[in-house]
């Protein structure tokens, strides 16, 4: 594929990401999503940008805000919007709604909401590499909130000794949900300023620029892949959106708001591909098909029939029950 | 003033835990609380909104994500003179600093043959029936029933939520005290100011004949539903809301089974190892003699929490399935 | 090879630790142990002795104490190809990985539509008895029912060891495997190389007529003694060992119960939310006009474990409890 | 107190702990110790400077090797071992055992077995004592082993982010139980190298060397008491026994335990002593006072009445009692 190809391949991602949660979220002003939701809009090119520089057989591990990784990673926008209107097609059955989008087929194992637990788990998945012998890089994507909590140095420490095939790529937006990270951090970075601590090399990068992200991963998991151990990947952005679905995130000055809303990440994407010489036209052209791929996703899960009751008493165990007792 | 009332004289769930944490460090200079995002911007749930604007960043104090430190930092201060409220924003969480309610907290006392005391209070949004999913919507005062060494106090209403919330600050054991999600929006009398309620005392909401059903919390109102349609049937059902798990009112529990002879409990915990298993436990104990029918436990189904709101109906305790185990044991 | 046997047949319940994974890991290339110390050194109990000298330390891996680490790993680690045994050195310390055990790895496969498998062994050395004070002596095998997704093993004889740790090593779900650190140096016989146990089935290991026991680990030793002092007052008291708490073997309990129509629990869990409170509370729904007797449960009463001898015995259960409580409902 | 006076006064103190762990050690291999033990021999100089930096009402936490610390700030040998031949004397009447050590007169709040568990504990007491408006400062001491652990990170970060008067201090011994710590730690220092990743400062101190360790640890807390915050010190040391009581550490090198116990805190004092002019008669006569001080408190503890059974039920709540039911 060309740069060019390629990068509108990535806009069109981006953009497809974009007006699903816009759906999301005007689906849930209408009622038809329940529950909490955590938008990741603005933080697309993140999850765009490192799926672009991964294998389909590595492994991807994210947060309760993660629709833009399952999405990246292939699931379809129908079956995350089916999951978050409480549908039987849902990617989970409707078992795990928003904060738990997960796509095996893409080797996306899952959105975890209980903050830096899934760090471990990617150190596991990359361990476990190492094991079967295969050169698989595992990635968590994790928030600066995360940064503060054990699982995180547990994690960093475990990848580091085992010189694990391991990127960790935190989604710096400057808050946990109301508060600064930098109130309650006694780091400037919370990601990059730790990494020494496990003699881990650090990149803190421009988040919302894809092509950014793409190169700066692609390393991390070329270092990885060569057995030269994790790579922190601080990646700067912002979030349309308050925290969850509730939070209008008036703590927010608006100068910065402003500020970081100019430095969209589509916007980003826009301006390359101007630059590479695309004309506006074709652009046009892949916002309306990602127009039109989400339209259809969203009728798509409307008309799906909802969640199925008997699933509440499936999957808990291997043999697809739930039987505790004999 | 903190817990914007919502009336003269009625006050939301969510309201009472404020208000009831301000009550007391209008008192004693020596509660502080602290847990993530409880200042400034009052608490995910909006429990602690108006305290930082009454007590300020020296008593109200926002934390970095790190559980084990927020309830390790409590212990540290309730062991040398203050008396720490740390919140736990969901219970879930109280897994990520387990180690603390497990093996420190509840131990230090007995483990120093009484040389250190830890008064303290561990706050947590409780429950399920939200939609919040696997994670964020478990029922697990249950955990903190399998330590000893541990209180727990679990208020179905706004005035219990005041006036439990003062004997758990004033008192000098540990305190883990669950405030219901579900019930957050629910509004109730706004108690005098004097209003204490003191740990271990179990209260009979509702006076029957023919069945206890007991329960706790959220499922108080679950019992109180089921015991309104029993009612149309015939059924008397006495409603016994436990409030606290430690100290376990059994005398309470044995008195209203001495008089209707059949036991349910609600609970939103699991079936396995739900609190009702250890209250059924010892009436079967103590109260065989009592008992004229098998007792039930209405409990949640032994699976994680799903998502969907018909999936989660399925597995959490409702009105309807009580009215049903109650007619099983009343027609027995 | 693993398992020093000490004898042609007969086999230490702690050589049979690495006996049972030993055979586990000849069987299934997939099959990796972590934890801390438990290479060169052979686990702090010797419950890995030779493990490392067999399988070499890509198989065998010594950690940092990080049990979250560890079983968040082993967590990553199942769901993608291998069979991880994980080791927490003594069962308090789940405490320190509990969000693992009660929020990640039992949930995540129902969370995810049953897109994701877990197959993997928490062991850890639980229990007390040998004077190690509050936080490390615990049996915490309860901590591990509260939460839905979990099998729990909890083996009382070296075969059961080896043949349980076949059917956890095995398992596709989640097994946390309790090793009852009083009885590593019992000795038992050792099985032969295909021995499985499956997961969920209880073994009626004294058949009696008068009285149900119910017991699990080392209270199995416990309820064995206490019948043979029984028999000898011309009591014959049943004893199950019930060696699994999920899958819970209630068609064993209830069928013993139907024949002895009397049921006592014997629980090194304490007596809030110990595991017989689940299992009784089961009995008296299901099996109501079975009984003829109060429902008793020896369990470990309700305070942190001292460390004195003396005081540890005074709290954990005894034959001798187990004796007075049976006369107790024999004589009701 | 001249130098000298002082000194000798510390080395009295270190002969007195040596002795009194040296008598544990023989009772148990006499049977009259039971349950786990690990020795602090070999690191007496941590907790006797420590103490002679810190103020009688500073807090101090320790581990399950806590001994040192216990008897540092007050508690009398002979309680020590009354509480380790489970009498009812015991320091915490026979119901903690050698792994939970405190004495809170003293302010030594706890012996604590559950690695790193005390870390958070005393980043609050430092709170605390700011709440109260004190000058107390609060010190963890703490094994390398304990770096590792999610609740150092924990600790580390608030303690830094609400500049506390914590002193942080890591008895680097080298080993976990019988692992090196260099395996299984992404730092060459595991407790001085992750200071900077708090912005907190670091200090690697010989902790065989008590006037040095006194010295570091009086300039932590004038630090701390200053409001400067919290400050790392990593003091290096050695076990002269095995991790506990049944460990006969054979996994040490022969020319490393050799190259340490040649570094013997207790000769390291002498020497300065004697730089200092003492007699070596004088000393002796020190050594003779700390042996009849241990041999009374043996005398003493073996005497003693065994643990009373009632005791079982009490300090469970704070009426005294263990009342779970009403
Ligand atoms: C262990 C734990 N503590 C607290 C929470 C509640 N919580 C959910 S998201 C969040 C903020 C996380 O911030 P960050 O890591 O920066 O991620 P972001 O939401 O900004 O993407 C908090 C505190 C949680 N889910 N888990
Ligand atoms: C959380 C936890 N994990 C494991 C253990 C078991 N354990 C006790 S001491 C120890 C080694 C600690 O090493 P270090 O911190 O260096 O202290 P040292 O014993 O050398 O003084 C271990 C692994 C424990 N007590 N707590
Ligand atoms: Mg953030
Ligand atoms: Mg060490």
């Amino acid at each position: 594929m060309s740069d060019t190809a390629e990068l509108l391949d990535l806009y069109e991602r981006m953009a497809v990401i974009r007006r699903t949660e816009k759906a999301a979220y005007d689906m849930f002003l209408a009622g038809l999503v329940k529950g909490t939701t955590h938008l990741a809009s603005g933080h697309e090119a993140i999850a765009v940008g490192a799926s672009a520089a991964l294998h389909p057989d590595d492994y991807v591990f994210a947060t309760y805000r993660g629709h833009h990784h399952a999405m990246a990673r292939g699931a379809t926008p129908e079956a995350c919007l089916a999951e978050l209107m409480q549908k039987s097609t849902g990617l989970c059955k409707a078992k795990g709604g928003s904060m738990h989008l997960t796509h095996a087929p893409g080797n996306m194992l899952g959105s975890y909401a209980i903050v830096g637990a899934h760090l471990p788990m990617a150190v596991g998945a990359a361990w476990s590499a190492r094991l079967r012998g295969t050169d698989q890089v595992a990635v968590a994507f994790f928030g600066d909130g995360a940064t503060n909590i054990g699982a995180f140095h547990e994690a960093l420490n475990l990848a580091a000794i085992w010189k694990l095939p391991v990127v960790f790529i935190c989604e710096n937006n400057l808050y946990m949900e109301y508060t600064p990270i930098g109130a309650v951090t006694a780091a400037d970075r919370p990601a990059a300023d730790r990494a020494p601590a496990y003699r881990m090399p650090a990149d803190v990068i421009d988040g919302n620029d894809v092509v950014v992200v793409r190169e700066a991963v692609a390393a991390a998991a070329a270092r990885a892949r060569a057995g030269d151990g994790p790579t922190m990947i601080e990646a700067e952005t912002y979030r349309h959106y308050g925290h969850s679905r509730t939070d209008p995130a008036t703590y927010r000055p608006a100068e910065e708001v402003e500020r970081w809303l100019k430095h969209d990440p589509i916007d980003v994407a826009r301006a390359r591909l101007e630059a590479l010489g695309v004309e506006p036209d074709q652009i046009t052209g892949v916002d309306e098909r990602a127009a039109a791929t989400v339209a259809a996703a969203v009728a798509g899960a409307k008309a799906a029939p909802g969640a199925d009751v008997a699933e509440a008493f499936t999957d808990v165990w291997a043999d697809g029950g739930a039987a505790w007792r004999v | 003033m903190a817990g914007v009332k919502t009336d003269q004289d009625v006050i939301t769930y969510r309201a009472a835990v404020a208000e009831g944490i301000a009550r007391e460090m209008r008192r004693d200079p020596s509660v502080v609380c602290l847990g993530e995002d409880i200042g400034g911007a009052g608490g995910v749930f909006k429990t602690t909104a108006g305290l930082f604007e009454e007590f300020g960043p020296g008593r109200i104090w926002d934390t970095p994500i790190s559980e084990q430190a927020i309830v390790g930092a409590a212990m540290g201060a309730a062991m040398t003179g203050v008396r720490p409220v740390a919140e736990i924003m969901f219970s879930d969480f109280l897994a990520c600093c387990w180690d603390y309610l497990a093996n420190e907290i509840p131990k230090v006392r007995y483990m120093t043959g009484g040389q250190v005391t830890v008064p303290l209070v561990i706050r947590t949004a409780n429950g399920g029936g939200l939609g919040f999913g696997a994670q964020h919507s478990q029922a697990v005062e249950n955990w903190a029933l399998t330590i000893p060494g541990l209180k727990i106090a679990a208020p179905a209403t706004p005035a219990d939520v005041i006036g439990l919330m003062a004997s758990a600050i004033r008192s000098d054991d540990p305190v883990v005290f669950f405030e219901h999600k579900g019930l957050f929006a629910s509004k109730g009398p706004l108690p005098p100011d004097d209003h204490v309620v003191e740990l271990g005392k179990a209260a009979v909401v509702r006076e029957g004949t023919d069945v206890t059903l007991v329960a706790l919390a959220s499922t108080v109102h679950t019992a109180l539903a089921a015991a309104d349609t029993l009612a149309d049937d015939g059924v008397s059902a006495e409603v016994v809301d436990l409030r606290c798990l430690i100290p376990m009112d059994l005398t309470t529990v044995l008195a209203s089974v001495g008089k209707t002879s059949r036991l349910v409990t609600v609970e939103e915990n699991p079936h396995q190892a739900g609190w009702g298993a250890t209250l059924v436990s010892v009436v079967v104990d103590e109260g065989f003699e009592l008992l004229d029918a098998p007792v039930r436990r209405v409990a949640s189904a032994n699976v994680p929490l799903p998502f969907a709101d018909a999936l989660e109906d399925e597995v959490i305790p409702t009105a309807d399935k009580v009215v049903a185990a109650v007619r099983s044991v009343v027609n027995y």
